[in-house]
């Protein structure tokens, strides 16, 4: 069974290195962002699989999940943020 | 070869890669990502020699596991600190460049 | 070979490749999303390695804040409009020899390592036994080494001193710019609003288990300061005037308590940093506490950066 | 019982390791952000819930199930804001 799991993991690790490709390709950041979503999911997935499921490996999946948003956020948010100081900024010219 | 030898040797050639990052990218932002690369393979390093040290029951030798968790956590602020820098000039110069150019007095007499 | 190894083989190249573009990637923005996923997949050679304390560190600060640290310099920075002389080609060659030569030599030290391998592990597993601990990593952190977690913490809090004092002198006090004034219902406040509470959870859980399971204040500080982060995100709370008391409590706690322990073992003839023989664990427990939050409260202000906002109504 | 267990993992493990296929061919395929975006939440949802599922028999009961589940829903909360969010941002700019 600790064989068959390990095999899923090399599997699931490699599905999610393609998806990679993503981040290297683009043609958008929001296609990159999407690729770093997908290793957030993919990255738990291979963790509790080559740990066969054991507890350090879920504590540590269980901060993989509440952080598997965390990029998209602040790639989200640091838009508007940038675009809130610029305008600021051309405001005060 | 064992898990610890695959990640050491993984650990040096990282080391090698933020290195080169670090001298051969000119933008500041880039030169901190690499040396976050050349930080992970020091601490994989640090990873392999606890592995090595496995003994008294434990997966690894507590110590060296022990400074990497401080020294992530100095790596970060370090990052935070030379991102805040970076953006200050970024605010100051208009630009981002580390080399001393005339664009520099320029944006001076503009501030004041 | 078995399945493990290659696996771990795998999983290790994958690192270098996803390392190596973050070097080479032509957009910072490329580069920096590489580094969050450099970030995850570091975490699961932790994992490998079997330093779960450590995985959970680096999985709470090595991609997320540190990636959402990044993303947002990335995005103010968007419009530097530098044209950057890179290095010429000699200068690429000797800085390419010299990486090389490094590696080489590193690679030569992993292959030659001692065989009975030196370790530590006997003798913190000793010093577990006087102290209560079950966890080797936090018994090494909180006393075998306490005296550089303490210093540590120092470093953490004039690393925020020093980003602080970047703040132009008329912002002196006020408030860091960061977040946005969120529009109501939309999908970021849902996520804030669900994910704050049970990630705060987490991280008092982690720092709970922390002296007998893998976890620690480090993870449990690290989940919290993300926690605080999304809030600011999300506009559910607001950031914090640099000068506002309760702030500077929080920030000082860690230190504060951790020398204050230090002092009463001196005054109780011990030694500094020593603690009293049987109450070592609640004493600990204390100081993780204060640990946690400052940790906490100082990675999030890291992340926010100087003010940029006088201070006023 | 234990054989009926082995075979329900295997099975579960199995199809969640193929959606985590079929996000990646489609995050690799699919022409535009948006239809990548639709193709990435089958991974993230079905893909790591089935793996999850699989691995519930092996996992200690109740503490160690309860976690697991727990990383799931988390990630399905996570992956389903980020992708509102990202797919809001492709449409807004």
């Amino acid at each position: 069974m600790r064989e068959f799991l390990l095999y899923a993991a090399g599997f699931v690790l490699a599905m999610v290195a393609l998806g990679l490709v993503r981040i290297l390709r683009g043609p958008d950041d929001a296609d990159r962002m999407m690729a770093a979503q997908l290793l957030g999911s993919g990255g738990i997935a291979v963790l509790l699989l080559s740990a066969g499921g054991g507890l350090p490996a879920a504590d540590v999946a269980l901060v993989l999940a509440l952080l598997a948003a965390f990029a998209s956020v602040a790639f989200v948010k640091s838009g508007d943020v940038a675009r809130a100081n610029k305008s600021e900024s051309e405001e005060g010219k | 070869m064992s898990i610890a030898t695959i990640f050491g040797i993984c650990a040096a050639c990282l080391v090698g890669l933020g290195l080169y990052g670090l001298i051969a990218q000119p933008q500041p932002l880039r030169k901190i990502l690499a040396f976050n690369i050349l930080g992970g393979g020091i601490f994989l390093l640090f990873g392999a020699v606890a592995r090595r040290g496995a003994a008294a029951g434990m997966g690894g030798d507590p110590v060296p596991q022990a400074l990497v968790i401080t020294g992530i956590v100095v790596a970060f602020s370090a990052t935070a600190l030379g991102v805040a820098i970076l953006l200050r000039l970024f605010e100051e110069t208009g630009g981002t460049s580390l080399r001393d150019t005339p664009k520099e007095s320029q944006s001076e007499e503009t501030n004041s | 070979m078995n399945v493990e190894l290659v696996f771990s083989l795998g999983l290790a190249l994958l690192i270098l490749a996803v390392a190596g573009f973050v070097i080479v990637a032509r957009g910072s923005f490329a580069a920096i999303v590489g580094f969050v996923a450099f970030g995850l997949m570091l975490s699961l050679a932790w994992m490998g390695l079997s330093a779960p304390d450590v995985a959970l560190t680096e999985s709470a600060l090595g991609g997320g804040v540190t990636g959402a640290l990044l993303l947002g310099a990335c995005a103010r920075l968007r419009r530097a409009s530098d044209v950057e002389e890179t290095l010429g080609l000699v200068g690429r060659g000797a800085a390419l020899v010299l990486c090389l030569g490094v590696t080489t030599g590193l690679v030569g030290v992993v292959l030659c390592l001692p065989d009975p391998a030196p370790t530590l592990a006997p003798v913190a597993k000793q010093s577990l036994a006087s102290t209560g601990l079950g966890n080797a990593v936090t018994a090494t952190l909180m006393v075998y080494r306490a005296l550089d977690t303490m210093l540590e913490k120092v470093v953490l809090l004039l690393a925020l001193v020093a980003v602080w004092s970047l703040a132009p002198d008329r912002f002196w006090g006020g408030r860091p710019v960061f977040g946005s004034r969120q529009e109501k219902g939309g999908p970021l406040s849902f996520l804030a609003r669900v994910l704050i509470p049970i990630g705060i959870l987490v991280g008092i859980y982690l720092f709970w288990v922390g002296a007998d399971a893998p976890g620690g204040a480090f993870a449990g500080g690290a989940i919290i300061a993300a926690m605080g982060i999304l809030g600011f995100f999300a506009g559910v709370s607001a950031v914090p005037a640099v000068s506002a008391f309760r702030l500077r409590v929080a920030l000082a706690a860690g230190v504060a308590v951790f020398l204050g322990v230090g002092l009463a073992g001196l005054a109780a003839g011990t030694g500094f940093l020593t603690y009293p023989e049987n109450f070592a664990k609640p004493v600990i427990v204390l100081i993780e506490v204060a640990m946690t939050l400052s940790i906490g409260v100082t990675l999030a202000l890291l992340v926010v950066g100087p003010p940029g906002e006088s201070f006023g109504p | 019982m234990s054989v009926a267990l082995n075979v329900f993992t295997i099975a579960a493990v199995s199809f969640g390791a193929f959606f985590f296929l079929a996000g990646t061919v489609g995050l690799l395929r699919f022409p535009d952000t948006l239809t990548r975006l639709h193709a990435l939440t089958k991974a993230d949802n079905l893909g790591l819930g089935l793996i999850m599922l699989g691995l519930l028999p092996h996992v200690a009961w109740p503490f160690g199930a309860l976690k697991l589940i727990a990383v799931w829903v988390l990630v399905l909360v996570a992956s389903a804001s980020a992708s509102q969010l990202i797919a809001r941002k492709v449409r807004d700019t």
